[in-house]
């Protein structure tokens, strides 16, 4: 049996809903039009006005909103149609949310999601396309998420709501409509990932290749590549959770496979491939490479509209399965 | 669009005044602060001619046919991304522009701009190169649907972020004001975007500096599938500026556009700001993603199709006025389809971006440092 | 803040009903769709007791000392960065405690937060320790001034950024209402803030979804620098939320708070969100860093103190109303003296927060990853 | 002859002013009340209101304002109170400004200077504290700069103004009132700064500490004490430039000391030092270091108010002495 990401995010957040009144979920067209790109389908008609709630399009408001009543004891999971626009709602994000509990000397908690789709997609061109994992990652006080697939995207969502924690719930339009495979303990309602936990999507020993959210589909297919036309066999790990970054599993492999190859959809500068390569530096593993970190990254540009522009501007499997060679001296 | 639209052909009485009676404004907003004075009425008798007439049937014809072929090539998959459609909403843009001074008159819209973008000298191939990704599309193909631009005409987009506008629009009447052009800018909003908290900043620097902004409201009813009632507490979205007046306008009406838009631009380059609130419709889905029927029903739709229609209406007006035949009015539907086709097929025709646009258009002069691509090596 | 100020001694008649006449509202608005009666005109007379008298004033003067000797502790340079002092501004947090329920009505404000704190339960031991950045301060000495909080009180802050306390003040009321706690929430914000498009935001959706929230613009004529006619187009606060009642009330009148907070309290709790504007002054610069006489008179600041200082009226009303004596009130302030400069004292002698707070109270519960210092190692 | 950062960055605004009629200032308290940090002192005394222009309270607003100001053809100069604040207006720094030439295939322009104190004060807690370098320093389309001392902030801030791009102008209130000797180019009218280049304040050969802003200073202090107490000799990079980053510059330090120290007051991941890090891996400079790049930064929390904590919070020269001794083995 297989699930797609959106159906999975749909099952976390209905699961959630049901299992404790407190929660829900606010955003704009999230109850009557069923989410802009549906995973809050049928949720409104479950739930109602009271729980999935419609606002209009102000996001500094309604992300404030939901401050104030996780302020209340309520736990909002508060959805950006997509996370440009949080940039309207960062202040709340980051002043009213994630230093509330330092400034108050751990008096006041704000248990929210904010969640939404995060990065770029196709053909939506500059102001649609933007990643804000490594901006809300540098934040002390949230922990970010990056979901990769349907059992990411269910475990992940799940410990989110559960969390007492602001998180940043990063996911991604490409993968919504893509399909995975079942795992038996997937259907536990009680089933949720470990945040802070990295996964290793395919094991291999020549090169490590980490990756976040739909970077990790475009390491899978490099990997694949590479075993089958070259014989390398690349070890590709999840990252799963942006803060806390889980460098010892990183570590690990390094530690195991000597090269790293870093994969990521957003900006190449203050990245997430920076910080891998700034922490793997500062780590035991470093010692083991046998050749320097390539970074692969989003261009560093503002994402282009036309198609074979686009296409140049995010990473490709070819650029990983470069990169891997390059540290293996075979390019 | 005068430029680009002219009267292919014109007759010796195609120029004469021609007097036509138009609804009055559905309602004015007056701050009591404000003297009574300062804001006239729009007129009910709407000066025109037969040139001018023909010239907004051309242009109204012209920006809904692009929306249809735009229709046809999103689902050929020719398009990609968001693509927000007009049609419905021609008699807005096209009605203002008559108003406005294009030389020193700025104009910015949200993403729904195709219409904004033509009544401001964009041709139709230009659109459709753009929104195939072209190298002769108005942005060079880096745009697409939600960024058109045409800076020399002071057409300033085509902005994705909802809102965003009209701080921006503030601000190109500030540069207005302090460059003493004597020009007015022009904020197009919908009925969503004005509960967005910037708006009412900017329509507060606005007052408080006297900018010649006009805010115009496009309440086509729905942002997104949010009707005004639950969107907008107050859905009077002409008094909504509160301490700045507002004029309500039959949007689908060219006529009463252009003569509102005529008050609101005497107005605003004399008093400071004010909005318009443009009453609309949009007879498609929000996006093409939206098949648009879920909150709202089609019965709806069609009801304002029949009895609202903009192009219709004017077309009524003109056989009633005598200023053009049946004949006269299939000609044009006729030659715009054929001009909407060519310019298909041209921009069908037209190149991809070369790969060097990939890092053009960033910065202007020299970058100072190394634009990194995917693989740095 | 009842229980942290009980009559030390407690007289038979302290508790009796006492009727004292009060100016009436300044200014009401009632949005036109809105039924005249849902709002209650704030009464001329107020019902109090002498209890509740020598209440307000001792917490009024206790927060006049606090800021007084806040005030000596910044400049003897015990207290760093921003202090925003309060004084000339008691009534409001005090008038409008007496009538909010403490055990479900929230309050919020911004960084001029000393006063609100103390009506909320806060002791002056505990704001000196916070503003000398010790251990046993409200927030273990981590927030400052700005950022005083007691969440068991439901005082939710001390808020550094201007604005952002409403929408999440609004919130505070979503919480409530979707609770049924039936409580309200206040959210106290500036003249200066009341342009800031998230309060317009926050008004929009308490309007549309009826929340229980009093939004409080403490009009002190000021933001920073900027007085109200210069920073407002419209400097009517009370109904600059349009289409939703306001009601303007003389916020140097402890009485004329309480009563209309009553009035607004009671509209929120059954009919939604409601302003209130409360008139006042402040005495001290914006904050420590600011004299406060670049864009204002001394002779400004000297004739509100004068005219409406809002413990002195009180005085005056209590002494008319024969409700205290002079030696009564005059004891007060000894009182409140010496209880200040004991907080003061054991402030002093508290201990800076512990290192190992530095990493505390970041996250709740486990926190997966390791949190780096200045040197990792 | 000495001048603070205040007047120096006072003069540059004047001169531009006086210079460039399309030049403007706006922001809160910027005109009549000369500025919350007085850097814009006299100049509304001298401009008057068309020129230098107080807001309210709206930063969105007035940041867009200028966005179109600029694109109707003046030069704005936006200030922000703190840039802390400038996370209300940051969806028209990156997607109005920023991107806005990008997205027109050239054709619109936003020359507009966002400047203000960024990073941490003393005592202003942690609403009022935090860093944006490495946040901007991510958006294509922008340039950000970070001057140190009195000649970078009239030299850079001239450069900028000049620029035809959108400038993020990063100042630092702690060295607003720290005066720095005038060198005899410095009044020179069209004196200003190359943007995107480091500059090397003080020579070394054992060590390189590469810093920005503030923790220049702290960096130097440091060099000072190795210096006199170690016999270890440091050379100090102040960055200067964001964006660009002038790495080659930090490369031939590197091939000369053969050991790296990043110092950045701001949070620690996906900060500035992470960058520098990745891109010295990615160079040829990689191979010349003789120990793993050492990160001095911000610790990973809110700013916190009392004193002693703060204290631990910011980098301190000792800091910076220990990092280098590290890299040395001396510790
Ligand atoms: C800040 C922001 N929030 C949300 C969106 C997503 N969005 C795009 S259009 C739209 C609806 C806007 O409705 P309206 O303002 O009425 O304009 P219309 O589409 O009807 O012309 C929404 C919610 C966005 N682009 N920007
Ligand atoms: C978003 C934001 N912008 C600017 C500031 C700087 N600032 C702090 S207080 C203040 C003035 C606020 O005035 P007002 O709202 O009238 O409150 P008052 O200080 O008079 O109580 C300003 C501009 C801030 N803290 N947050
Ligand atoms: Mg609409
Ligand atoms: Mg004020």
């Amino acid at each position: 049996a297989t699930i797609t990401v959106r159906d999975a995010l749909n099952q976390a957040l209905d699961e959630e809903l049901s299992r404790d009144p407190r929660v829900f979920v606010m955003g704009e067209e999230v109850a009557r039009y069923n989410g802009a790109y549906k995973i809050t389908k049928g949720l409104h008609d479950k739930y109602g006005d009271s729980r999935i709630i419609d606002t209009p399009i102000t996001e500094a408001g309604f992300a404030g909103i939901t401050v104030g009543a996780a302020l209340m004891g309520m736990r909002p999971v508060c959805e950006f149609m997509t996370f440009n626009f949080s940039m309207q709602a960062i202040d709340h994000i980051v002043n009213s949310a994630a230093k509330a509990r330092y400034m108050s000397g751990g008096q006041l908690g704000a248990p929210i999601v904010f969640r939404g789709p995060n990065g770029s997609a196709a053909g939506v061109g500059a102001q649609h396309s933007q990643c804000f994992a490594a901006w809300y990652g540098s934040v002390p006080g949230l922990k970010v998420l990056s979901p990769f697939n349907a059992l990411d995207a269910r475990g992940l969502l799940k410990a989110a709501i559960r969390d007492d924690n602001p998180v940043v719930f990063l996911e991604n339009e490409l993968m919504y409509g893509t399909a995975f495979a079942r795992t038996p303990e997937f259907d536990d309602v009680d089933f949720t990932l470990p945040i802070g936990k990295a996964n290793v999507e395919r094991e291999g020993s020549h090169v490590t290749v980490v990756a976040h959210s739909r970077a990790v589909h475009t390491a899978l297919e490099a990997a694949k590549l590479l075993a089958e036309k070259d014989g390398i066999s690349v070890e590709v790990i999840n990252l799963r959770s942006i803060r806390p970054l889980d460098i010892p599993t990183v570590i690990a492999s390094v530690k195991k496979t000597n090269r790293l190859v870093t994969v990521e959809e957003g900006w190449p500068l203050f990245g997430v491939g920076a910080e891998i390569v700034a922490q793997i530096m500062e780590s035991p593993a470093f010692d083991f490479l046998d050749a320097p970190i390539e970074r692969i990254t989003g261009a560093d540009i503002p994402m282009p509209y036309a198609k074979n522009l686009e296409a140049m501007a995010v990473p490709q499997p070819q650029n990983v399965v470069n990169a891997v060679k390059r540290t293996l001296g075979k390019l | 669009m005068h430029r680009s639209l002219v009267l292919s052909r014109s007759f010796a009485s195609g120029a004469s005044a021609l007097r036509i009676t138009v609804p009055s404004a559905i309602a004015i907003h007056r701050p009591a602060s404000m003297p009574a004075t300062a804001l006239a009425e729009p007129s009910t008798t709407v000066t025109t001619s037969r040139d001018e007439l023909f010239t907004f049937l051309r242009t109204m014809s012209l920006i809904r046919r692009v929306e249809i072929v735009s229709d046809q090539q999103y689902k050929a998959r020719m398009i990609r991304g968001f693509c927000h459609l007009y049609s419905g909403e021609e008699a807005i843009c096209t009605g203002m522009e008559a108003a406005l001074d294009q030389s020193r008159d700025a104009m910015i819209t949200a993403y729904r701009d195709h219409g904004n973008h033509i009544v401001r000298g964009g041709s139709a191939e230009e659109v459709f190169a753009e929104l195939f990704g072209r190298a002769t599309g108005m942005s060079k193909g880096k745009g697409g649907s939600m960024h058109f631009y045409n800076a020399k005409k002071l057409f300033f987009g085509g902005n994705g972020i909802v809102g965003a506008q009209c701080p921006v629009g503030a601000g190109l009447a500030f540069g207005a004001q302090r460059l003493g052009t004597g020009g007015v800018s022009v904020s197009c909003y919908g009925d969503g975007a004005a509960n967005q908290g910037q708006i009412f900043e900017a329509m507060n620097m606005a007052a408080l500096w006297k900018l010649p902004a006009i805010f115009v409201c496009e309440n086509n009813q729905y942002g997104m599938g949010t009707s005004t009632r639950r969107g907008s507490a107050d859905d009077n979205y002409y008094s909504r500026g509160h301490y700045i007046p507002g004029i309500k306008v039959d949007g689908m009406n060219v006529l009463a556009v252009k003569e509102a838009t005529r008050v609101a631009r005497e107005y605003a380059v004399n008093h400071g700001p004010i909005v318009m609130e443009m009453s609309t419709y949009r007879y498609s889905g929000h996006s093409m993603s939206d098949p648009g029927v879920s909150y709202r029903t089609r019965d709806e739709v069609q009801k304002v199709r029949e009895e609202r229609d903009p192009i219709e209406r004017l077309k009524g007006i003109m056989l009633e006025a005598k200023a053009a035949t049946e004949a006269d009015l299939e000609a044009v539907e006729k030659e715009i389809k054929i001009q909407v086709d060519e310019a298909l097929a041209k921009a069908l025709a037209a190149p991809e971006p070369e790969p060097s646009q990939l890092t053009a258009d960033i910065y202007v002069g020299k970058y100072e440092g190394t634009i990194r691509m995917v693989e740095k090596s």
